[in-house]
């Protein structure tokens, strides 16, 4: 295991930092720029990666494994997310017939 | 704690039971088991005892919030059936995701450790998001799990990401390190742990349904079932105003400089948007949505004023704010029953058949608006004064004009009530317990007014 | 003694309330006799009282109650009978009583009787009230009552709105000086810290003559007298409540209540006295009103009217002779003409009576024969209102002119053409009744009758009066006691102590001709008037001065413009637009204005969950935006 | 402890009548309790004079459970006003009549105000007079909102809203000078007395309670919701208001803007004063105008409490002794007033003064205690406004003479329009409206009784008033 450290810690943590936040904004990016809410879906789970990477990065330089264990924990619930997500598109896909989310605006005012 | 492993258990029961299609006991199940989690859950009080190396604390603030919010629960459950009435089949699931999502809210009210406040979050959210679209053929109702999901999820994107860089900046996932942490940076912070902070308060505010992050509410809340936004509206908001509140008292409480001002202008923004935007509505649950709104404001003001005994006011609002709510949205779902409409109208004459509804109304709709006696005056007081205290003079005058426009929307339904002809020729017949727990509702409401001591110096 | 002057109060009160209560069950015939008889206590009672302060140099003092009293102010209910208050207690209960006999039969016929002598019994009361009050405050209680009855009285005959206006008119006016009255008043309290009369005349006479503040004083006070006492401008209101029961106009707005302006005066008359200013803007204010008061005399054509401007123009030449310094002189002519007035009125009515409710004259004529005693009567009146010896009016006149030449040449010629000024209207008056030929009305068969006894002895006993009352005090070529001064100089003793002593004395031939040149001019005046009013065929339409005479100087109309409408308009401007549409306007404004911005408000929320998003980030940037970089 | 029955009783009293058990007899029922609470307050009256110090307090430390703490004084004013308060209720239950079906919900709206009332004018802690200045809107709105006339709704609710804007500008300056307080702060009156403010702060502490005041009593130009609300609610409700509701505004003057505001009073009274004077002319003028014989109430009563609000912000003794006997004669006064209106509408059914005319030949008895209440209404001298009037007027006289002139006005004013007015429905020919009006029942001038009395009482005997409020 210190191995697998050691070569985590060779790329120095602002780098890990910067990259999250990079890949995090693709995400946030990639929500607001789509409108189909699979794609949406898919930006989210890339932001909750980003978070994963970066607790996972902390959590190595730091040698505690809280870090990481929430990594486990935040990965199921993306799936559980996920289900009930792809869910929910089914549901709504059945009474609008499509996945645009500009689609849904019965409920507004 | 033990009061949520109870409740999972009988979440679980209930699954059981849903799966071998038995009807009957279903309802049973859950009153006696949330009856136990209560009591179970008030035997730890004054003991503080912290679970799991401090995962869990469950010291008396936790235990108040968690007694709130198994007895809201109890109570919709107790309005579950009328609702369901023309429903055939068991309901298990709706009844088990209720009670996990309840779970996920006892979760979040005495989390030690910001892990806890996650899972906490997300059992929580996504039991709701399930919930929201439990009519599974009301576009609406989709409309609103689907607008609930994409925000919520994006949300708690945030949240993570401020938690990991709390993470990042503390080295540590739990609250009391964090603290020594602050305590011991306060002069330097590191900018990650102020964005983290930041990020981590945006999260909590979006799952207030607090402005500027409070698009969400009125559309999920006006589509879901009534029964879940009734839920959503008092569990959902106190559990997560509960969270914060810890979040911010327990770790942050020296920082304050950091996150105040922002706070101060949501709250603001919140009881302004939120009032204002009620005003116009004629949809009495959307119009409900905002007044939530505008009470997730005023909670903020005591995360605000954080003092010793803001927790103990910070309780006393949830309480008239959750017992009101309550009481309001089950005699809407009364009226919709009968009228098969939200709109202002279906109150019309309400009085004349159904003077105990109406009363209980009434009374509901005055501590909404904090007329004295009532408790909602009460606290709204005990609110201002700890925010006054701390000198913040412009935020209590916006909250005070805040409540003077509530005024005239509280008032409407009531005018309709008592003052127009009624649109229903019969009285709308409902199950004498339903009455019962109405007129409880109601006379809870009096009665904390008058004392509400009791409550604010419990904690 | 202290005890009479209570019972004096009590019993018009108790008529007042007996009568009152009980009109319905009450006989109409008793009540009229019952009122007579308290009143006829109250003479005997107040004999009693003039007997007493006048023959002890005593004043009466009666203490009831505290009515207001607290911290440093003290206001009592108090009784003070003193000579001017005795003198005053007779007019009031004898005249009274007379008129309430006359009224007996005057109103026999008249359903509202009871209703009409429980009201005269207030007047009454509140008239004395006025009378013995020893503080000004309690005297403005009787000031507002009498003014009170008389608006109950004026309207009596309430179904025909002209009367209610004319009542309403009256009211009004009389609380325009009463206002004056009340910050009267005020000052006095101010300055002196109490309203007692007698302490207040003590503290005053301690000061300056001229004194602004006394001036002050003294001018609102008289602006009160001038609405009681229908001085111009104030005076319109006195013909108008002529359409009140005749005995009304005889006891209140001839006799009693519109000399309580002089009253008012000569009871403060060491405050006047020390502010010349004032003295004199009471002589202007009561030349005028005496001199327009007879010119307008001579041009009605109303019975009454003319009667009552004869009233105006006397009350005038009263307040001349305050003005003058002649208090003594003005109560002298008070009291005469109280009784002169109060016959010929009753006079007039009998006429109005026989000719069953006619008052215009130009519909009389003849009458002479016809109701031959009220004509005596009447003829009684004129000789003594006109001044002619050796009647009453002579000898009070003769005073009032004394202290005019003694005032100047000019004041004096301009009193004698006043007092002239009687002569010609009242013979006017007289020739056009009961000389002139009949008027077509009168042949048109009214059934002229003469008034019942009981009308006519109490015009008998008023007559009497009228002809002996001036001997009382005789000019002083003739006697050198002058009873009425003597009698009144105690109360008026301070005040002429106080008064700046006039420089020439009149020689004797003055004198003389004072009260002869005076002679001959009535003589011709009479004679030119027979000449010109016995055989004027039918009236001309007035024209040119007789045209604004004959319309009053048109006050009326002038008031109508300057006040009453703009009034009205304001009124109608306030309640419809500032009211309704500004004020009223901007309140909703407030409200609506709220309602628009939660309307527009709610156009964020356009369901669209991209644009959410959008707004979500959009704020997240904001706030660490404003953190971070700020 | 007297105090606590006082509150105790009509508050009981309303739950039980709101359980709708009575039934038939809720009315009777309402009227021996308010004839009771009536006596008690007698008692404690009676209890008063014998009070040391002139003041009965009573002081429940309950800060631990109710986190207010419960302080009730009851010195001369708060007596005064409880007196008009207790005398009023049972004239005012009395005077519903049997034709408009009135339920017992009626009654124990008006026991509840009672309630309300007696707690605004005893309590003495603020968050506590604040419960009940709330509390005692809330009768009044259903009152008018259930059994007014028509668009009552939008007008109740605008009175609602108007009241509760003026009442949270209150509460926000209650709320800043509880901060001043010195620690450990208090909302006691007396902790408010002795803070000593500086006249930068007492500007705005006085701008928020005279908005508030201003709104409630109403003066010039807050008044906008007056004559409405007086028009549409019911008269029993409109004798509330009038009679009552709207001394709670001076008082409050009285309580807060006196005493805590002191320099203001004094040194800014030339900049609200003409306000309120022109309020006073404002209001009497409008009333010449008025067709409608509730709204002539309505104005009428605005200029005679703008005489009161002057008379306390005259700021000398004699102005708020004056204005105290003010507040209760024009109390008992408006209501007669609304009385006879009652009974000219019970008969005529219209309020139009133009359709109305001759009652007084008809109903001698009625035209009788009218005029004795329109002479009271314009202050003749032995009826109860007189001494008030004549006290007010002096004070403001000795503060500025000519404010003290052109107040005066409204005497000639008042008698303009009330005459005006009494001769229009009262004389001249019948019309109509009037054919057929019959004279008063035993019944009806029963209910007349107290006020009458009352007016000539404190006519002619002030000083047992005064006597109280003497320091």
């Amino acid at each position: 295991m210190e191995n697998t450290i050691a070569q985590i810690q060779v790329i120095p943590l602002q780098y890990y930092i910067l990259f999250c936040s990079a890949l995090f904004s693709i995400g946030v990016i990639g929500v607001l720029a789509k409108r189909n809410a699979l794609v949406i879906f898919m930006s989210v789970e890339l932001m909750l990666n980003s978070a994963n990477l970066l607790l996972t990065a902390f959590s190595a330089y730091r040698n505690d494994p809280a870090g990481q264990i929430f990594v486990f924990f935040i990965m199921v619930v993306a799936a559980a997310e996920v289900a009930i997500g792809l869910a929910l598109l089914v549901v709504v896909y059945r009474s609008t017939k499509t996945i645009d989310i500009n689609a849904l605006n019965r409920l507004k005012w | 704690m033990y009061a949520i492993i109870t409740i999972s258990i009988v979440a679980i029961i209930v699954l059981f039971f849903g799966a071998i299609q038995k009807k009957r006991p279903l309802l049973p199940i859950v009153y006696v088991g949330l009856t136990l989690a209560f009591i179970l859950n008030l035997l730890e009080w004054n003991k503080s005892i912290h679970y799991y190396n401090e995962m869990y604390i469950a010291d008396n603030f936790s235990i108040a919030f968690n007694a709130v919010l198994i007895f809201t629960t109890l109570l919709v459950f107790i309005f579950a059936p009328v609702y369901y009435k023309p429903v055939k089949r068991p309901l298990e699931d709706i009844y088990a995701l209720i009670l996990f999502a309840l779970v996920g809210s006892l979760t979040m009210t005495g989390f030690g450790n910001l892990l806890m406040l996650f899972v906490g979050i997300e059992t929580l959210s996504l039991s709701l998001y399930i919930l929201a679209g439990s009519k599974k053929f009301d576009p609406n109702s989709n409309e609103a799990a689907m607008k609930y999901f994409l925000t919520g999820s994006f949300a708690s994107g945030f949240l993570l990401f401020g938690i990991a860089l709390l993470y990042g900046a503390s080295g540590s996932l739990n609250l009391e390190e964090i603290k020594q942490y602050v305590i011991l940076h306060q002069h330097n912070m590191p900018g990650m742990l102020n964005i983290g902070l930041l990020l981590v308060a945006i999260g909590m505010t979006f799952k207030i349904g607090a402005a500027p992050f409070h698009f969400w509410a009125p559309d999920v809340y006006e589509g879901s079932p009534t029964l879940i936004t009734t839920f959503m509206a008092t569990v959902g908001k106190v559990a997560a105003i509960a969270a914060f509140f810890r979040l911010m008292n327990s770790s942050f409480g020296e920082v304050e400089s950091i996150w105040k001002i922002t706070l101060t202008i949501f709250a603001i923004a919140t009881i302004l948007i939120g009032n204002l935007s009620a005003f116009y509505q004629d949809n009495v649950k959307r119009m409900f949505a905002y007044s939530g709104i505008a009470h997730a404001g005023y909670m903020l003001i005591a995360i605000i004023a954080l003092k010793q005994d803001a927790a103990g006011v910070l309780l006393l609002y949830s309480i008239s704010y959750t017992i009101a709510t309550i009481t309001a949205f089950a005699v809407l779902i009364l009226v919709r029953e009968e009228t098969g409409t939200f709109s202002i109208k279906a109150f019309n004459g309400l009085a004349k058949h159904n003077p105990t509804e109406a009363f209980a109304m009434t009374i509901a709709m005055l501590s909404l608006a904090g007329i004295p006696p009532l408790v909602g005056f009460a606290a709204k007081y005990n609110l201002f004064i700890s925010a006054i205290e701390q000198g913040n003079l412009l935020l209590v005058i916006v909250a005070i004009v805040g409540s003077m426009i509530s005024v005239y929307f509280y008032i409407r339904p009531i005018v309709a009530m008592y003052a127009n002809q009624p649109s229903a020729t019969s009285a709308i017949d409902s199950s004498s317990n339903y009455k019962k727990q109405i007129i409880l509702a109601a006379v809870l409401m009096i009665l904390l007014g008058l004392i509400p001591g009791v409550i604010i110096n419990l904690i | 003694m202290e005890l009479i002057s209570i019972l004096l109060l009590v019993f018009p009160f108790l008529g007042f309330l007996t009568i009152g209560l009980f009109q319905k069950q009450m006989n109409r015939n008793i009540s009229g006799i019952l009122a007579s008889a308290f009143i006829f206590i109250n003479l005997i009672l107040s004999g009693i009282l003039f007997w007493y302060v006048s023959s002890s140099n005593l004043t009466v003092e009666t203490q009831l109650f505290d009515w207001i009293k607290f911290a440093d102010i003290s206001i009592p209910f108090a009784l003070t009978v003193d000579r001017l208050a005795a003198l005053m207690l007779l007019i009031i209960n004898g005249v009274g009583l007379l008129i309430h006999i006359y009224s007996i039969g005057y109103m026999k016929a008249d359903t509202g009787v009871n209703r009409f002598f429980s009201y005269m019994n207030l007047f009454v009361f509140f008239m004395l009230i006025l009378v013995l009050s020893s503080n000004y405050l309690m005297l403005f209680i009787g000031w507002e009552g009498v003014g009170l009855s008389s608006y109950l009285l004026i309207g009596f005959w309430y179904k025909d709105h002209a009367n209610n206006d004319a009542a309403k008119k009256a009211f009004i006016m009389n609380r325009i000086g009463d206002l004056g009255f009340l910050i009267g008043i005020f000052i006095l309290f101010v300055t002196f810290k109490t309203l007692s009369i007698s302490e207040i005349a003590t503290k005053a006479s301690l000061m300056p003559s001229g004194n602004l503040t006394l001036m002050a004083i003294t001018i609102s006070l008289f602006i009160g007298a001038m609405g009681k006492s229908a001085q111009i401008p104030l005076f319109t209101w006195l013909p108008d409540a002529m359409a009140g029961p005749t005995p009304v106009s005889a006891l209140i707005h001839a006799a009693t209540m519109v000399t309580a302006g002089i009253y008012l005066v000569a009871r403060s008359s060491v405050l006047f006295v020390l502010s010349p200013v004032t003295m004199n803007i009471i002589l202007v204010i009561g030349a005028v009103t005496a001199l327009i008061g007879g010119l307008i005399a001579i041009y009605q054509n109303d019975i009454k009217k003319i009667l009552a401007y004869s009233t105006v123009s006397q009350l005038g030449f009263m307040f001349m002779a305050l003005g003058l310094g002649s208090f003594s002189g003005a109560m002298f002519h008070l009291t005469t003409h109280a009784f002169f007035k109060a016959l010929l009125f009753l006079a007039a009515g009998s006429v109005i009576h026989a000719l069953s409710d006619e008052q215009d004259i130009r519909k009389m004529g003849g009458l002479r024969k016809k109701i031959p005693f009220t004509f005596a009567l009447f003829i009684i009146g004129t000789i003594a209102i006109s001044g002619i010896p050796p009647f009453a009016g002579f000898f009070s006149k003769e005073v009032i002119l004394t202290a005019a030449y003694e005032h100047g040449m000019g004041m004096g010629i301009l009193a004698t053409f006043i007092s002239l000024l009687t002569t010609i209207y009242m013979f006017r008056l007289i020739f056009v009744v009961f000389f002139k030929a009949e008027s077509k009305e009168i042949r048109a068969n009214h059934p002229i009758h003469e008034s019942p006894k009981v009308m006519l002895y109490p015009m008998a006993v008023l007559a009497v009066l009228s002809i002996i009352a001036g001997f009382v005090q005789l000019p002083k070529l003739f006697s050198e006691t002058q009873g009425f001064d003597n009698y009144l100089s105690p109360v008026f003793e301070k005040a002429s102590k106080l008064a700046p002593v006039s420089e020439h004395v009149l020689d004797v031939q003055t004198e003389w001709m004072i009260f002869s040149i005076p002679l001959l001019f009535i003589a011709l005046l009479v004679f030119l008037s027979y000449k010109r009013f016995v055989n004027e065929k039918e009236f001309i339409a007035p024209t040119g001065i007789q045209k604004v005479l004959s319309n009053k100087f048109y006050v009326d109309e002038i008031y109508d413009f300057l006040i009453v409408k703009p009034l009205g308009f304001i009124s109608v401007f306030f309640r419809g637009i500032l009211d309704q549409t500004i004020i009223n306007g901007f309140v909703n404004a407030v409200g609506s204005s709220t309602l628009f911005a939660g309307k527009k408000l709610r156009l964020l929320q356009t369901g669209n969950v991209g644009f959410y998003l959008i707004l979500m980030v959009f704020s997240i940037i904001a706030i660490l935006f404003f953190n971070i970089i700020l | 402890m007297i105090i606590v029955l006082l509150l105790i009783l009509p508050l009981l009293a309303s739950l039980l009548l709101f359980t709708g058990k009575l039934g038939k007899q809720s009315k009777n029922f309402a009227l021996v309790t308010s004839l009771v609470i009536f006596a008690i307050s007698l008692v404690a009256g009676y209890a008063f004079t014998f009070a040391n110090n002139k003041v009965l307090s009573l002081d429940l430390n309950l800060k631990q459970l109710l986190d207010i703490d419960i302080i009730l004084k009851l010195d001369a004013v708060s007596l005064i006003m409880i007196m008009l308060t207790t005398l009023l209720v049972p004239v005012i239950i009395a005077s519903t009549d049997k034709k408009e079906q009135r339920t017992h919900n009626f009654y124990a709206l008006i026991l509840l105000m009672q309630m309300a009332l007696i707690g605004v004018f005893t309590a003495s802690e603020m968050i506590l007079f604040y419960i009940f200045w709330e509390l005692a809107l809330i009768p009044i709105f259903f009152i008018t909102a259930l059994w007014g006339g028509e668009n009552r709704k939008k007008i109740s609710v605008k009175f609602l809203i108007y009241t509760v804007v003026g009442s949270f500008a209150m509460l926000i300056a209650i709320l800043y000078l509880y901060t001043l307080t010195p620690a450990p702060h208090s909302f006691s009156f007396e902790s408010f007395y002795q803070l000593k403010l500086p006249y930068s702060v007492q500007v705005p502490v006085f701008l928020a309670f005279f908005l508030a005041f201003a709104i409630k009593i109403p003066l010039f130009p807050f008044h906008s919701w007056q004559a409405e609300t007086y028009n549409v609610s019911p008269v029993q409700g409109s004798m509330l208001l009038a009679g009552i509701m709207l001394k709670m505004g001076l008082y409050g003057m009285i309580r807060f803007i006196l005493p805590i505001c002191p320099d203001v009073v004094a040194g800014g009274s030339l900049i609200f004063l003409p306000l309120i004077l022109f309020g006073v002319i404002y209001g009497a003028v409008i009333a010449i105008t008025q067709p409608n014989l509730k709204k002539l109430i309505a104005f009428a009563s605005l200029s005679h409490v703008g005489i009161i609000a002057l008379g306390l912000l005259s700021n000398n003794h004699y102005g708020i002794e004056g204005a105290v006997l003010q507040m209760f004669s024009h109390g008992v006064n408006v209501v007669g007033f609304f009385l006879c209106y009652y009974m000219i509408v019970k008969r005529t059914n219209t309020d139009k003064i133009s359709d109305l005319g001759g009652i007084a030949s008809a109903a001698p008895k009625f035209a009788t205690i009218f005029l004795i209440i329109v002479l009271a209404n314009v202050a003749l001298p032995l009826t109860n406004s007189f001494v008030g009037e004549f006290l007010i007027l002096l004070g403001v006289f000795q503060f500025n003479k000519l404010i003290a002139i052109i107040a005066g006005l409204t005497i000639i004013l008042g008698a303009v329009y009330m005459l005006k007015m009494y001769q229009k429905i009262m004389y001249g020919e019948k019309s109509v409206a009037t054919e057929s009006f019959s004279d008063l029942t035993t019944g009806e001038i029963l209910l007349f009784v107290p006020i009458i009395v009352s007016i000539f009482l404190v006519g002619i005997f002030p000083s047992f008033i005064l006597q109280l409020l003497a320091p």
